[in-house]
């Protein structure tokens, strides 16, 4: 028996490239055939104008998406953002109402958030209670707050001008909160794709156990993220206070989920360890691009829930059949 | 002008009556007028409704009628519209001093008001033990709540305040409880249309028809139902229908460059079995 | 399968003589990429009743992969799979398990959620009526794990916190205890003490004589010489060479493992 | 060197019992707490009507909790049952007055709700797609559809009195809706303890590809716990129609996270295979009850919020210590 | 850990004598219960510098246990450790870490959603600034695995799909390559093929030359007679004996592991 030795041939990197980022891919191929569409179907779609719009409304949701694609990675969630975000508002409206320096009283809310992300993640992280127990209280004491500080009402926030130019200003032509959303998206890109932190934020979410064993402060790690969204989600609350010039106790009703939404369609796995930030800004974008679309072709109202449902459950199963085998159902996917 | 005017009306919801009449309403004016009418529905959530009225601005509308969620939350894009030469009339809730051409609707706070007079002046007995069953996130509501209870006259006592959230069947639930934590109450007000839903669902099925009296806002079949049974006693009903018309209108006269009322009142009526046969109609 | 059904094939015992002529089942060409990596790259092979085939060769040789192939895990990109004279197409390892192939995974696929009893039964539940029979499954399992002389204490117990010898036991028990015609064992004995390594290459040689044909994957030479019959060796996704075991010895092997033999 | 061979001392049945249904017990710890407090801090709250009345409010909630139990225990998700329960409500008031005989119109809304279950069921599981993704595009769909339907009027259901007697009727004492919750429960806490369906979806849940290999039919168990929830979502909807006596799109928002609430509290884990459906019951019901003693007590609706939050948080956290090493966080939580 | 000090410990080849006199690390009265279990009832153990000490037992003896308790990963229920002359208590792996204790831990420990390179250096991620410095880390890593003879054609891939031969030599050379004082190996070559077997062998005594300290737990008898000084054998959760190597054999081994040899 004569035996013969052959080596593999070496694997396409493209191929590679193309599997790995499957699903960032399959969302980005999505959201160009949004702008192309909606460019298509009306003419003022794709003016500047609206596009910078339409970043300045995503702007608070970008934001907090940044730092819950970080809680998510971790096998985390956090479903109080919302809350947080109502709650900050209004305080922020009662502070700088109060007399308060607006300077000082960013500074105060963004140190507030911290707190509030500081308490969830130490529960979460050094007690062992589940994320979703944990800020689902938060969700309903953080919104009770609120109603508590403003009694249901909104609080104008008046005679701040630099504040209510964070939320309504423009800097060389652009709205100065999509660039403070930019510059959060580029730090997040940043820290998860080549910082330590971020190999430990996804180590924890993949495999925490393991992440503790090789010396990684883990529950560190893990109580930081709930402390990111928290600080994420002050931020947003200062964007959404300056440019709706008022504080209320409603504001931010459904955001967590408008937040989790982006980030899963961006491809972040609920199960923790699997990651993409650019992914969630163009989920993210994507929801906010079929918002602004809708409203700009006149569709019925009535309608409009039903299509955006169907627009991103037919594209997203369309997208995966283009990639193949971009998403596998359940934990025990390795074969 | 060869293209028909486009007006924008920036709604808070479609889940309650009050706000599709009110759509209705506007259609129907714009139909009239030979205009266009695109409707945004804000699913409650106060700065969708700030972006819906920039990317009308963007596009150009020749006028906005909004229904605010949040009514200081509302003003920046109400003076973004009005800097963009685009006029904005306010329906419903009240606006707080700005550039807006007009104010379409009801004094919620007088209307909770005028309702908690009349109970004064139809008192059976001489002591009211009134249960509250709110809407805590409904600014709208709040307004109501506390021009009824501020206003309310002498033998008449808050026992107890419930949030039902404005969901049907949370104000359900609450109002049940209402009935349990109060033994001695002998009356529910609802501060909107599924709090009222709610509360007579709640006394319906319990079958309390006969020692709790019910107020609150906004006809339904139901609500008439039971004003022909006699425990609703008296219910505010508004106009939203005109309310819509009145808006459309009123941007149609501004968009001609005419001027228009700073404050259109579309009166509200209090309901009740002398005056329901009026209203029947609406629910045919 | 019903309980009865699994119950009539545990409990038979028959000793069915190995075969020859044709085998159970042969492998022809087999084919598998991975993105754009070639796992596979044609593999015949084929497997006799009442005989064992080692299957050998390098790590990352493609061992696992053609072993998942076998059982439906895996379908393959190219070649023909024939059960006795029927080509036969896989679509799931249900598809392979409803054929009698069974395969005790290297990664040993427990459920670390359910227990001892609820993982050795796992796809062949025994049922009262509409409801699990706990109680039939527990006395069997004690049998199953008997025989491969492993102690659990408590056969309740989740999965997840047993030692790594016990859980290979609950994998290996499990596929061996419901009469397969084919049995692969990917790496069985890997974390399994001196005893119970024993236990499972008398389990081998105990299935063979009722005639059922087995793969051994395996890393541990000198089992091989136990226990197969043919030894086949892998590299870098090919087989590149086949031996009957009385006709090689330990060195051969490993030279043709490490691409020396053939050179 | 003198070797002695002895053996392990046999465990303890108790501890290993405590050890294993360390979260059910803290759950029905709290649940028990909750009771004793509201029985000592008001005179109705242990009335038999009082307590009847909390489960037969908590009825819609409870029978779709348990289908959400098998969805979650799969590492699935449901988004969308709020909405479900908003269409088929909404759908059932119209089907009703049209003149439909009402048992017909039942049997009717309870295959909508198994095909809008098995349309998500197959995109989730033959088409792996994310659950989350599924499920929110539902959310959105079925809120729009109802929307839609309605177009807000709140539909009377009138002339069916046998279907209004489902929601307020009672039955040797016990309300209706009560009844068929308890049965729906004891369905499915048999159904997961001692069915071999059960042990599917708990091996689905637990390792899918392992379910897969041993011959489980993996896909169609996944897309059939959706179908559950579907059915369920449209019974839910048609004890709220007969409660309410009338169908409205305004029905059931936010109830998928109450639904969540109730099935994460009692120990069942988003990350799948670990279930408990007598948790998913104490933890329904303590919702229900800490809402019902808090009116109960005359708290004012401004702190209900609040209190919850808290309660549950500091109880939950409390028991977590008590039962020590009850939760751990990580996928990787095997040592 | 810096980068810097990373980048010595790695480079430096230095050959320490092995020591005698007082051990490295010694375990006394070692317990540990999980629930009402004793995984662990009482051990003592010594380990010396520039020596590899064999743990073997049956399967749930309690080798891995006992590991994890030196690797600071369990924390134990009774009984001391002492580094040196120090006793010390980890409240965490970290805490070992930082006393330079690495292991190799059976089930492998490796995130599955992290590249080749990135599990290698987990934990230990070299930086440039603020940021990880992925092509050093990348060279140091084809050396590391070259070390082991494994072959892993593409670094930056998911560790998810690499076959088991793979992921272990991962896990090896992941705790190898940091210049530990004592290394523990839990079963490092059960999914290993046999070249790769070799390797992690020479591995062992290559490391032991330069004065660490290795535990190596393994079913592998024959691998014990070639890399360990002494042997020391579990039974249900207590050391049962201790042999220096040359002088005893593999039956006396095998008997003592099932109990036959102190009755
Ligand atoms: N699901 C998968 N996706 C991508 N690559 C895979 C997958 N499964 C296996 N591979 C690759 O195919 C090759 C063969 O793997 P296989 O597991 O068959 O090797 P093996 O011979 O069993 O090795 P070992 O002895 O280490 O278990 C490896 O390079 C592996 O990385
Ligand atoms: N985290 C845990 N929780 C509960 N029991 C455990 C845990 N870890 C180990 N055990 C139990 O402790 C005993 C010893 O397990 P250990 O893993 O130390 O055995 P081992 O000697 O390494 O066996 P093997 O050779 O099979 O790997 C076993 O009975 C096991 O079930
Ligand atoms: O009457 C309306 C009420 O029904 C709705 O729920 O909130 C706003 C009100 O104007
Ligand atoms: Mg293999
Ligand atoms: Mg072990």
């Amino acid at each position: 028996m004569s035996t013969t030795y052959t080596e593999r041939v070496a694997g396409s990197a493209t191929r590679d490239f193309v599997s790995e980022y499957a699903q960032v891919l399959s969302i980005a191929t999505f959201f160009i055939v949004c702008l192309v569409f909606f460019g298509a179907m009306t003419d003022v779609f794709l003016s500047a104008t609206n596009l910078l719009n339409v970043v300045r409304q995503a702007a608070p949701i970008l934001v907090v998406a940044v730092a819950m694609t970080m809680v998510i990675t971790t096998a985390g969630i956090d479903l109080s953002v919302g809350s947080q975000v109502a709650f900050v508002n209004a305080l922020a409206a009662i502070t700088i109402s109060a007399g308060v320096p607006w300077p000082v009283a960013i500074v105060l809310m963004l140190g507030v958030g911290a707190l509030i992300g500081g308490v969830q993640g130490w529960f979460v992280s050094y007690q062992g209670i589940p994320a979703f127990i944990v800020t689902l209280a938060g969700l309903s004491i953080y919104r009770g707050a609120a109603l508590l500080l403003t009694e249901g009402y909104s609080i104008p926030i008046r005679g701040a001008d630099g504040f209510l130019w964070l939320g309504r200003g423009t800097l060389l032509g652009v709205p100065v909160p999509a660039l403070i959303a930019i510059l959060v998206v580029i730090a997040g890109f940043v820290v998860m794709w080549r910082t330590p932190y971020g190999r430990q934020i996804i180590a924890c979410g993949s495999n925490f156990e393991a992440a503790r064993r090789v010396g990684m402060p883990a529950r560190r790690v893990v109580s930081s993220v709930y402390v990111l969204a928290g600080v994420a989600s002050a931020l947003a609350a200062l964007l959404l206070a300056a440019r709706l010039g008022s504080g209320s106790s409603n504001a931010a009703q459904g955001f967590e989920l408008q937040v989790i939404a982006g980030v899963v369609l961006g491809g972040t796995s609920l199960m923790g360890g699997k990651t993409s930030m650019i992914g969630t800004v163009l989920g993210t974008l994507t929801i906010a691009v079929i918002g602004n679309g809708l409203i700009l072709m006149h569709v019925s109202p009535f309608f409009t829930q039903i299509v955006t449902g169907v627009i991103i459950l037919v594209a997203i199963w369309m997208n995966t059949r283009l990639f193949t085998g971009t998403w596998k159902i359940g934990k025990g996917g390795v074969q | 002008q060869d293209e028909p005017r486009t007006f924008a009306l920036v709604q808070i919801n479609q889940q309650a009556l009050f706000f599709n009449e009110m759509n209705r309403g506007a259609q129907e004016a714009a139909d009239e007028l030979g205009v266009e009418l695109v409707i945004f529905n804000a699913n409650n959530e106060a700065f969708q409704q700030n972006s819906a009225i920039e990317t009308y601005i963007t596009q150009g509308v020749d006028g906005i009628a909004v229904v605010a969620i949040d009514v200081n939350g509302i003003m920046p894009a109400v003076e973004q519209a009005d800097a963009a030469g685009i006029p904005v009339v306010a329906i419903d809730a009240i606006l707080p001093e700005g550039p807006q051409a007009a104010q379409i609707g009801v004094d919620n706070a007088q209307a909770g008001a005028d309702l908690a007079a009349y109970i004064g002046e139809n008192m059976e007995s001489d002591e009211l033990s009134v249960g509250v069953v709110g809407a805590l996130n409904s600014y709208i509501q709040n307004v109501r709540r506390d021009g009824f209870v501020e206003n309310r006259p002498e033998g008449v006592s808050v026992v107890n305040t419930v949030d039902g959230q404005n969901i049907q069947d949370v104000a359900l639930n609450a109002s049940e409880n209402l009935l349990t934590a109060n033994p001695g109450m002998n009356a529910i007000y609802g501060t909107g249309e599924p709090a009222l839903m709610g509360a007579i669902a709640a006394v319906t099925s319990q079958g309390r028809q006969d020692d709790i009296s019910i107020y609150g806002w906004d006809l339904t079949e139901q609500v008439i139902q039971g004003i022909d049974e006699g425990y609703v006693e008296a219910v505010v009903q508004q106009d939203p229908a005109e309310m819509g018309a009145e808006a459309i209108r009123a941007l149609n006269t501004l968009a001609d460059g005419d001027e228009v009322e700073g404050e259109i009142s579309v009166p509200v009526t209090i309901v009740t079995q002398d005056n329901v046969d009026d209203f029947r109609s609406l629910f045919e | 399968m019903t309980a009865t059904d699994t119950n009539t094939r545990i409990a038979s015992e028959g000793g069915v003589p190995p075969s020859d002529g044709t085998p159970l089942m042969s492998l022809r060409g087999i084919r598998k990429t991975f993105g754009s990596h070639q796992a596979l790259r044609g593999v015949d092979l084929d497997i006799f009743a009442g005989e064992c085939v080692g299957l050998i060769g390098d790590n990352a040789a493609g061992k696992s992969t053609l072993s998942k192939i076998i059982a439906g895990t895996h379908i393959p990109d190219g070649g023909r799979i024939l059960l006795g004279d029927e080509p036969v197409s896989f679509q799931s390892p249900a598809d392979a398990r409803a054929r009698h192939i069974e395969m005790v995974y290297q990664d040993l696929s427990l459920c670390d959620h359910i227990d001892v009893v609820g993982n050795l039964f796992l796809g062949r539940e025994m049922t009262k009526g509409p409801f699990l029979d706990q109680e039939r499954m527990i006395k069997q399992a004690e049998e199953m794990l008997a025989r491969l002389e492993i102690r659990i204490p408590r056969l309740t117990a989740k999965v997840e916190k047993l030692s790594g010898g016990q859980r290979q036991a609950i994998a290996i028990a499990r596929a061996a205890s419901f009469e397969p015609d084919i049995l692969i064992m990917d790496e069985p004995t890997s974390a399994l003490a001196v005893a119970e390594v024993e236990a499972v290459l008398e389990l081998i040689n105990r299935v063979k004589e009722r005639g059922v044909g087995v793969i051994l994957v395996t890393h541990r030479m000198q089992d091989l010489f136990r226990v197969c019959d043919r030894i086949a060796v892998m590299y870098e996704g090919t087989k590149v060479a086949e031996r009957r075991t009385e006709e090689t010895n330990l060195q051969e092997l490993v030279d043709l493992i490490v691409g020396k033999g053939g050179h």
